[in-house]
């Protein structure tokens, strides 16, 4: 169970690979890896995102998450990789892998991670466009998507 | 205590951290927001967004009726865009 | 739009990353790679797996369940690969990729194709242990699973 | 018309394919089955399992109720286990 901070851009198959080697017991591997889209929120061509984070905190998130969605789930294993700073269209901000015997587990778990992690992980985005940089609102429907999992 | 303040908030605020003696009274997360934002200007255009400013106390999300009482360390920020 | 099928082992991170390349509308990619695990369904040690298919209908039906995924969901691309012939534990069996500007929308959709995949495909498994071979039973669950998306 | 066996149909059957003439009468997949396992024991014990046995015509899912009029390639076979 990992989960790392970093500025550089990641191999998500290569960490998937690295992640799921000699697991004789995984029937099931999920990724969800969040690229930086060529355009803002508001349709202009997008330069750069600029991701400002609260180091400490965010480490501590991402393993509580982590280990809420273990505690809720059967996973083999898991790898949470987000990164802060300056980020270019095409590449990958944030990696979830999750590995199980079953897919809806390992379905199941992964966007319950990425859910949370939208909402409660503290990393903020900035757009850099032509007209100048600017904070993304957060989506309600963000809050709704994490919301979900407390139901039932 | 320390704050530390993130994102549009640490922008207005003028600082990314700053150590504060909050006055006796001021017990929780909502009276030490109503605290800060007399302190000036910049604080208030910084917190008057309310609700929509979020609060940790040491590392963790805390609601606005968290009592402050010994925390180390309080952050405050906007809903977060991460992901 | 793609469906694969063949008998060769595949990398999953490199068919994502070729996939994912130069999509500058792409926020959200989702892969699921199901393994060939070291394990019968009976708990036996596990030879190999070896998958019979009706090539025609399978490739026919892969490409009608990927374009009612295309159909419900906005997706900017998506994968299907699926292997047949003999599969030893550790290597992959079926990989699905979705891309999407958004993420519940590439997720919806990969667990939509492989529901459907687990269901629909012509894909029949026999599990090779030192007692000898067998059939793998299917799975309510994953009729279960693909009843699903019939509802509401 | 043609017809194909799959896993353990294929087995019992003892055949992947053959063509065969189903006489007047019998016009759905069901009825299809019926006359198929009246053809020999392995026929018998092929299609035993009943609703658990599948069919496709001309490569798509077909219900026994299903007409078989103008079918060029039938296939039985058991519930899929891919994925």
């Amino acid at each position: 169970m990992t989960v790392r901070l970093q500025s550089e851009p990641f191999d998500s198959g290569a960490e998937v690979a690295r992640l799921s080697e000699g697991r004789a017991g995984v029937g099931a591997v999920v990724t969800f890896t969040g690229l930086c889209r060529d355009r803002a929120d508001n349709g202009a061509p997008l330069e750069a995102l600029i991701l400002e984070h609260y180091p400490e905190m965010a480490q501590a998130e991402l393993e509580r998450i982590e280990a809420e969605a273990r505690a809720r789930w059967p996973l083999v294993d898991a790898l949470l990789v987000h990164r802060y700073g300056r980020i270019r269209p095409g590449e990958p901000i944030v990696l979830v892998a999750t590995l199980s015997a079953h897919r809806a587990t390992a379905f199941a778990a992964a966007e319950f991670l990425m859910d949370y992690l939208k909402t409660s992980a503290p990393f903020w985005k900035q757009e850099e466009t032509a007209a100048g940089t600017g904070w993304v609102a957060a989506k309600d429907a963000d809050d709704a998507a994490a919301e979900r999992w407390s139901r039932g | 205590m320390k704050l530390k303040y993130f994102a549009w908030v640490r922008e207005r605020v003028g600082l990314a951290e700053e150590d504060v003696d909050a006055p006796a009274g001021v017990a929780t997360v909502a009276e030490l927001v109503d605290w800060l934002r007399g302190r000036g200007p910049d604080y208030e255009r910084a917190f008057a967004a309310g609700p929509a400013i979020r609060a940790a106390i040491d590392k963790r999300h805390a609601k606005p009726d968290a009592s402050i009482a010994g925390a180390g360390e309080i952050a405050f920020f906007p809903p977060m865009t991460g992901g």
